[in-house]
């Protein structure tokens, strides 16, 4: 007994310190992304200062935008230790979708299309997320599957149409570029969405419960949450989300045929992996995520204006991909060894 | 009834394979021009790079993991040795460097993957990326089209009806079979994926054998990448673009769990034919290359999906004969 | 070993020597085949229908397949599918000229006659190539607009199709040598973009274009995409009015910049004028009326009389420009 | 069967409660009272279906036949959901935190406070956790992740989220098995104020003393089947321990008496930051050392790093005077060691594969022929072990799985036995499998010392330790502090030494 209550008191000292060190640990994650930004866009802007202007701005959050929707959608997928990789398929099919209506119907408020592309979007993840929640089917080999399945849906509809900006109503076109105050639509959209779906990931019952559930399956059960139904309800707002950007890309480029989004599913898991969001699950947030997308704008902006050979673009943002995770784990590693240590009763 | 149902999961492998017969059998009846010898010529140039590259990716998965990189690396190995070709180098030493830098490609992945400790799938998406824009930085707009006449045309050669390449592929299908089946390499990789812990208190060292594992698979990524150029005599960066998804269909349709320590080799080469064969009847019958993604993909699902419920479907069986009784 | 400089890459050619009859009759119900580069690109969606109208005309069978991916690997197997259906004629627009060299010479050895258009195949692996004009024309046509438009002097940058595409890179060539002529010697081309034939990925590369030159006067796109998209990205940004956009496009697709002033003037021929030509020539290859030798020549319909030109090429005729006067008159 | 309480009836009652797994009946028609303001322990031998019974409980398991009565009321509970909202409260065996969340967070998963808008009270959570740790006199950062913490630490984490439920019955699966004395003190007082508030308490301890300390009433299970339910003032310890093992001890333990040979494995100094320090000790041939300890004492990392499957940062491993390579289970398997896992679920069988594939994995390189594994070679060895184990299977391609918990173990052994070892570890040989085969295992672990072969075991049961060791090392804190002849060794030097000074009063 003598023993532990001597041990006691200096035990309690260096928990206190480490609470510290551990908070800006925590931290440090999506800031350092923040910084690599940072440094990239003063580095840009000093080789060329029209990349700060106004227009280029603009385009650049424009083009975020789309990004960081999908990039918040599939977060929180992620965040559950689920993967959801047909997202670039559901945009596809939901721009086609939407863009038809509003061919069709040219007299439709904007946000028809909205909703129309919301509620496509939310039969698709709903899909996802039954085949996952009640065939036990893993998440990756659905989404393959429905990543297949959907982008062959929207050839089938689409054949060989293309629709083109000049058969789409102008209201819808001018949403694609418009602002409000100065900030396109397209970006107050975006925000909204970061927002929403952040405060309802921190600060809500039903955010944490998909943390947790990432965090431990198991003791999640255990710990009484509703496992299937928050799977389910992940996949449905990664599809609405989904199929929200598919109408922000119908509007914003004005062009679409059934290939659009091709190829999206590896960008968006690549803006949350960069981002900070653990691929085991658990941990990450959307604004990381988000982020993320800035950041591989950023780099696709920054790149074209430094005028550098656009085949290096991919590579190199397969190695920030590498890097990002990489950095990551040393993080982990670290923060895990420090908990040891400080731990160690021997 | 333990074993049973066990035994049902176990030969989803032999389903596929029973299936696989069936379509090619029907095939061959309905489908008008399916059953000639060179409609089978075509039939395997076009599964070759799909049944090489998910030979080890079969390994892999069955370990647990993933190479969403492989195609990638095809590109790579191919545009370099399109930039090698032009340099003056002869294509003697041009194909064993390939298949040496494939290796070095997989031996990356198998890096981050086992010595950093790093999710597969994170890592190769990663590689993924890079692969194939080194491919573009290496080759950039150009296509490298006038390789040698004599190894053009032994690639899409055949003896009979049967393609030249068949020969490689099937050596290779027999060495991996028979490691994987019927040596203590297949052993270990098997209880790996089933449990890592497990293995490694039986003595695997799983790091080591899932490092190998990336290497073998980057250096037939890179074999493909050789053959693919040499059968369409062009070297270019996007050679074999998003052939990943398809291998990795394959390889789950064939039957591995893609949570690791189930499959057989000859489910999965079951699989590449049964994917290869409805694709080439369906395009005969004039179906449209859309359709054909659809059929994908739902295949995969389903593949996976059966299985389950019938698992399911039989313990639910059994727990209501044991409350009756 | 073999190496590039021994191996003799050229290769022998498959030139069927066949004499031609230029009177032979007209066959019906031949089974023509149009590949485009890719399906659902509406260029090549206007093209095959020229192709379906003249197949109509002659009374043959028309039919239409493709990949949705501008590849050549899958082109191939295309055409393997094609030689196992015992089609009479492949049209095909080239992902790659080498690439469907062998299955092409395979579907020929099997009687099937080639039509390349739009995008050449290999001289040794077609029987004749729809040209929509000649290499030099378009290039030397390009330069001059971007000339007209930028005043005689200053920045122009050029938002091509996929790095591979050949003719694109053919024109681009001509450009460059029509650039490097006393006249033009105030015309600076900075940059030469690719927008992959994709439209949203044109519609980036315009953008980092501008943000990249802020001298930049003209972009030049041979490429219906490419224009379309430059199009859209100036009409809708700050840049308008600044930024000439100019090229190769349809009509319909340009329509609306013409009108609202942010495009002045571009050129194309009719696109399904190719697709229609190409099955003409099909249908006289498989009557035995050519072969594809220099000088032979046959008739196409609405088109008039065409004579086979070297390598076997075939020149529908010089591109049209259009502008805000004449625009209204076509619909393609 | 317990006895009549006059005057109240019970808050909660298990009756007649049974549950199978597959063919391991864990639990066969229990039945007990939990009453308001009393502490009820059960106890039982590993694998007496403790567990389950808690899991029944919690709404984990569904019974397969008998009912649970709360307060008078039938109830069904079909998840985790329902009980918690019944008012059950669990302390689970294994700890069951999610890592990436703060420790408060950890608290109050699943009943969040919550402010205006409905969003979370961050404030309210700390202010809770920090409350229940002040409780409970121990001071861990309430925002820190949990991951990292030591085992002792997670189940005080466990056990301010069971208290923090404001549970009216609390469930409490061997809480204390982790913690040192000063904190089962304070969660004893914890746990005593609740009792006097009206809550009802199940305890499970395999240490009587707490049990005699806390509890009023006491449940004994044996091979999942209920014994008694009496008073604590009823039955001596000495009784309980009788009821529990259902026969006499000493017959159990058939250690036969070996002279030792020489040497055969030789441990100097091994080290591992933060798990254990400076280990040494020998085995000679012909031995039996056991390791004793409480649970957490680091016992099972020592004989991991021994076997090179850990890393370790310090010191050297001989087997017969030739140095292991560290971190090289391959090297310790060529030297002739074997290691019988604690976890066999985990560590001891690839559950998936089938019974043939895990016997023969250790040896598959040795089964083969020209690098080849055809032919029977592999099945002939596999079923030679197995039936000299008499283990009980339908057929060896069976995934091992599907075998009762107590033939699961058996192939373990053969799996281990196969390769003829020098030296056999065995950490917790016994743990989970049955009455009938633990004496079997035992037995033969005894013929194998007196074959020559060196065995180190590790046991958290002090009569299999008592009964089977020549010399018994005791672990406290990662260190040995104690070496006892089978001569002197008897519970309270055993006890004595693992707990510390003082410790045992
Ligand atoms: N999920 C399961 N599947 C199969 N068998 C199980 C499962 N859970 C428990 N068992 C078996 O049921 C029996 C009772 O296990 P239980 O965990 O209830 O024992 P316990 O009394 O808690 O033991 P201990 O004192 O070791 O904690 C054991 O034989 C065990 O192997
Ligand atoms: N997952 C973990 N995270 C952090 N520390 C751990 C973890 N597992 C074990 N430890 C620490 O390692 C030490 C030794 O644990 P170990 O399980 O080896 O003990 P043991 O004596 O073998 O007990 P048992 O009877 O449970 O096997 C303990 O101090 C414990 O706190
Ligand atoms: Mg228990
Ligand atoms: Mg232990």
């Amino acid at each position: 007994m003598s023993v532990t209550k001597v041990a006691a008191p200096p035990q309690e000292t260096t928990r206190a310190v480490g609470r510290s060190v551990l908070g800006t640990v925590f931290k440090a994650r999506e800031s350092g992304i923040a910084l690599a930004l940072v440094v990239l866009v003063v580095f840009t802007a000093t080789q060329n200062s029209r990349f700060l202007s106004g227009q280029s701005i603009r385009d650049i959050l424009l083009g975020t935008s789309i990004l960081a929707v999908l990039a918040v959608g599939q977060a929180i997928v992620v965040i559950t230790r689920n993967i959801d990789l047909s997202v670039g398929s559901v945009l596809g099919l939901a721009a086609f979708a939407v863009g038809s209506l509003m061919r069709d119907n040219p007299g439709l408020p904007v946000i028809v299309a909205l909703l129309a592309g919301l509620a496509l979007g939310v039969v698709c993840g709903l899909l996802n997320g039954a085949l996952v929640r009640f065939g036990q089917v893993p998440a990756l080999v659905v989404t393959l599957g429905t990543l297949y399945a959907f982008r062959g849906v929207s050839y089938l509809w689409a054949g060989g149409q293309q629709i083109n900006a000049d058969k789409l109503p102008a209201s819808f076109l001018q949403f694609g570029t418009a602002s409000v105050l100065g900030v396109p639509w397209l970006v107050v959209i975006a925000v909204v969405v970061m927002v929403v779906a952040g405060v309802v990931l921190r600060n809500y019952p039903v955010g944490r419960e998909l943390y947790a559930m990432g965090s431990s399956p198991q003791a999640a059960r255990l710990a009484g949450i509703k496992v299937g139904r928050n799977t389910t309800i992940a996949f449905a707002v990664s599809g609405a989300l989904a199929g929200l950007a598919g109408v922000l890309f119908a509007a914003r480029f004005g062009t679409v045929d059934a290939a659009a989004g091709t190829g999206y599913e590896l960008n968006v898991v690549a803006a949350a992996v960069v981002g900070g969001v653990a691929v085991f699950g658990g941990s990450g947030s959307v604004w990381g995520a988000s982020l993320g997308a800035l950041l591989l704008t950023v780099i696709g902006s920054a790149l074209a204006v430094l005028d550098i050979n656009q085949f290096w673009q991919q590579a190199i943002v397969g190695g920030l991909i590498l890097l990002a995770i990489g950095a990551d784990r040393l993080v982990a590693v670290r923060v895990a060894k420090a908990l040891k240590k400080r731990d160690s009763h021997v | 009834m333990f074993d049973k149902a066990w035994h049902r999961l176990a030969s989803w492998d032999a389903a596929v394979i029973v299936v696989t017969v069936l379509v090619v059998v029907i095939a061959s009846g309905a489908v008008d021009n399916f059953g000639t010898g060179r409609n089978f010529t075509f039939l395997m140039l076009d599964l070759l790079p799909i049944a090489l590259v998910a030979l080890p990716m079969t390994f892999i998965i069955v370990t647990g993991e993933i190479d969403l990189s492989v195609a990638s690396t095809l590109g790579l190995t191919s545009a370099v040795m399109g930039s090698m070709w032009n340099t003056g180098m002869s294509i003697e030493s041009i194909i064993p460097l390939c298949i040496v830098l494939g290796g070095v490609l997989g031996a990356l992945n198998g890096f981050f993957v086992t010595v950093l400790k790093l999710p597969s799938l994170a890592v190769t998406i990663g590689t993924l990326a890079l692969y194939r824009g080194l491919a573009f930085v290496v080759l950039g707009d150009n296509a490298v089209a006038d390789f040698p006449r004599s190894y053009t045309s032994w690639v899409t050669g055949t003896i009979g009806v049967i393609p030249n390449v068949l020969v490689p592929l099937l050596v290779l299908a027999l060495v991996f079979g028979v490691v994987l089946h019927a040596t203590p390499i297949g052993r270990a990789v098997f209880a790996a994926g089933a449990s890592e812990q497990a293995a490694r208190f039986a003595g695997v060292r799983t790091g080591r054998l899932k490092f190998w594992l990336y290497v073998v698979s980057g250096a037939v990524a890179g074999l493909a990448g050789v053959l693919w150029t040499l059968r369409y005599s062009s070297a270019r960066a996007d050679n074999g673009f998003g052939l990943e998804l398809a291998v990795v269909a394959a390889v789950l349709l064939g039957g591995v769990s893609i949570f690791g320590g189930k499959g057989t080799l000859p489910g999965v080469l079951a699989g590449v034919v049964l994917l290869a064969t409805l694709q080439n009847a369906l395009r005969l019958q004039d179906v449209s290359n859309e359709a054909l993604n659809v059929v994908t993909g739902v295949l995969l699902i389903v593949s996976v999906l059966l299985p389950n419920i019938v698992t399911r479907s039989r313990a639910a069986l059994r727990r209501r004969r044991k409350v009756t009784s | 070993g073999t190496t590039k400089d021994n191996s003799g890459g050229g290769t022998n050619t498959g030139q069927s020597n066949a004499a031609a009859d230029p009177n032979a009759p007209t066959k019906q119900g031949v089974k023509m085949a149009y590949l485009p580069k890719q399906l659902n690109n509406p260029y090549s969606d206007i093209e095959v229908s020229g192709g379906k109208a003249a197949l109509a005309e002659l009374k043959g069978e028309y039919k239409l397949v493709g990949p949705n991916d501008a590849s050549a690997s899958s082109q191939v197997s295309y055409i393997n599918t094609l030689i196992q259906q015992q089609q009479d004629v492949i049209g095909i627009a080239a992902n790659d000229p080498n690439a469907v060299c062998p299955s092409l010479n395979q579907a020929r050895s099997a009687g099937i006659k080639i039509v390349a258009f739009d995008s050449d195949a290999a001289k040794d692996c077609r029987d004749v190539f729809i040209n929509q004009a000649t290499t030099q024309g378009i290039g030397e046509g390009l330069v001059k607009m971007a000339s007209d438009l930028a005043g005689g002097s200053g920045e122009i940058a050029i938002l091509s199709a996929t790095p591979n595409a050949t003719n694109q890179n053919a024109w681009i060539e001509v450009a460059k040598t029509t650039l490097a002529k006393p006249e033009y010697a105030n015309l600076k081309l900075v940059k030469i973009a690719y927008g992959n034939d994709d439209d949203q990925k044109s519609f980036q590369e315009a953008q980092g274009l501008l943000q990249s030159f802020p001298n930049l006067k003209v972009i030049v796109a041979p490429t219906t995409v490419g224009i379309a998209a430059a199009a859209r990205y100036v009409s809708s940004s700050s840049y308008k009015g600044k930024i000439a956009v100019t090229g190769l496009g349809t009509p319909n697709q340009m329509r609306a910049y013409v009108k609202d002033g942010t495009v002045k003037q571009f050129a194309l021929w009719n696109p399904a004028d190719i697709g229609y030509l190409a099955a003409y020539a099909g249908v006289a290859l498989k009557s035995g009326q050519i072969t594809g030798a220099e000088g032979q020549k046959f008739k196409a319909g609405k088109l008039g009389d065409y004579t086979i030109g070297a390598n076997g090429e075939i020149v529908l005729g010089p591109p049209t420009v259009f502008d805000s006067n004449n625009i209204d008159k076509f619909d393609f | 069967m317990g006895r009549q309480e006059p005057g109240r009836g019970p808050l909660l009652e298990v009756r007649g409660v049974s549950k199978s797994f597959g063919a391991v009946a864990a639990v066969a028609g229990v039945s007990f009272p939990l009453y308001a303001g009393e502490a009820h322990a059960v106890v039982g031998e590993n694998g007496a279906g403790k567990s389950t019974i808690v899991k029944v409980l919690a709404g984990v398991h569904r019974p397969d036949s008998g009912t649970l009565v709360l307060a008078g009321e039938p109830v069904e509970f079909g998840s985790p959901a329902e009980a918690k909202a019944a008012g059950i409260a669990v302390i689970y065996q294994e700890p069951t935190l999610f890592p990436d969340l703060s420790v408060a967070e950890n608290i109050v998963m699943g009943r969040h406070p919550r402010r205006g808008l409905g969003m979370i009270d961050r404030a309210a959570i700390r202010a809770e956790a920090e409350r229940l740790f002040a409780r409970l006199g121990v001071r861990i950062d309430p925002a820190r992740p949990a991951r990292g913490l030591s085992i002792a630490d997670q189940q005080i984490v466990e056990i301010a989220k069971a208290l923090g439920a404001d549970a009216r019955v609390l469930v409490m699966d061997e809480p204390t098995a982790a913690l040192t004395v000063v904190e089962v003190e304070r969660l004893f007082a914890v746990a005593r104020a609740l009792r006097d508030e009206g809550a009802a308490i199940m305890f499970i301890s395999h240490r009587f003393e707490e049990v005699t300390e806390l509890c009023q009433r006491v449940t004994i299970m044996r091979d999942g089947r209920h014994v008694s339910t009496d008073p604590l003032t009823d039955v001596t310890v000495d009784e309980m321990v009788r009821r529990m093992v259902g026969r006499d001890l000493d017959a159990l333990f058939p250690k036969q008496d070996v002279e030792p040979g020489a040497v055969v494995l030789e441990v100097d100094g091994l080290s591992r930051e933060g798990v254990f320090r400076d280990i040494s000790f020998s085995v000679r041939a012909g031995e039996i050392v056991a390791f004793a300890g409480l649970v957490g004492s680091g016992r099972s990392e020592v004989v991991q790093a021994v076997f090179g499957v850990d890393e370790r940062d310090a010191g050297v491993v001989r087997v017969n005077g030739r140095k292991l390579r560290p971190h090289s289970a391959r090297a310790a398997m060529a030297a002739g060691m074997a290691l019988v896992p604690e976890d066999r679920r985990q560590q001891g069988l690839v559950m998936d594969l089938s019974i043939e594939r895990n016997v023969t994995l250790p040896r598959s390189r040795a089964l083969s022929k020209f690098g080849l594994l055809v032919g029977r070679g592999e099945r002939r060895e596999a079923l030679d072990w197995t039936q000299r184990l008499r283990t009980k299977y339908g057929r060896l391609s069976d995934a091992v799985g599907t075998l009762s918990g107590g033939n699961q173990q058996k192939v373990v052994l053969a799996k281990w036995l196969a390769m003829a070892p020098k030296v056999l570890i065995v950490d917790e040989p016994t743990r989970g499998i049955d009455v009938g085969t633990k004496a079997e295992v035992h037995r033969l672990m005894s013929a194998l010392a007196a074959e020559g072969v060196a065995v180190l075991m590790v046991s958290s049961e002090l009569p299999e330790v008592l009964g089977m060791a020549d010399r018994v090392l005791v672990m406290r804190e990662g260190r040995i502090v104690a070496e006892i002849p089978r001569a002197r060794a008897t519970e309270d030097s055993v006890m004595f030494a693992a707990m510390g000074q003082g410790a045992v009063a």
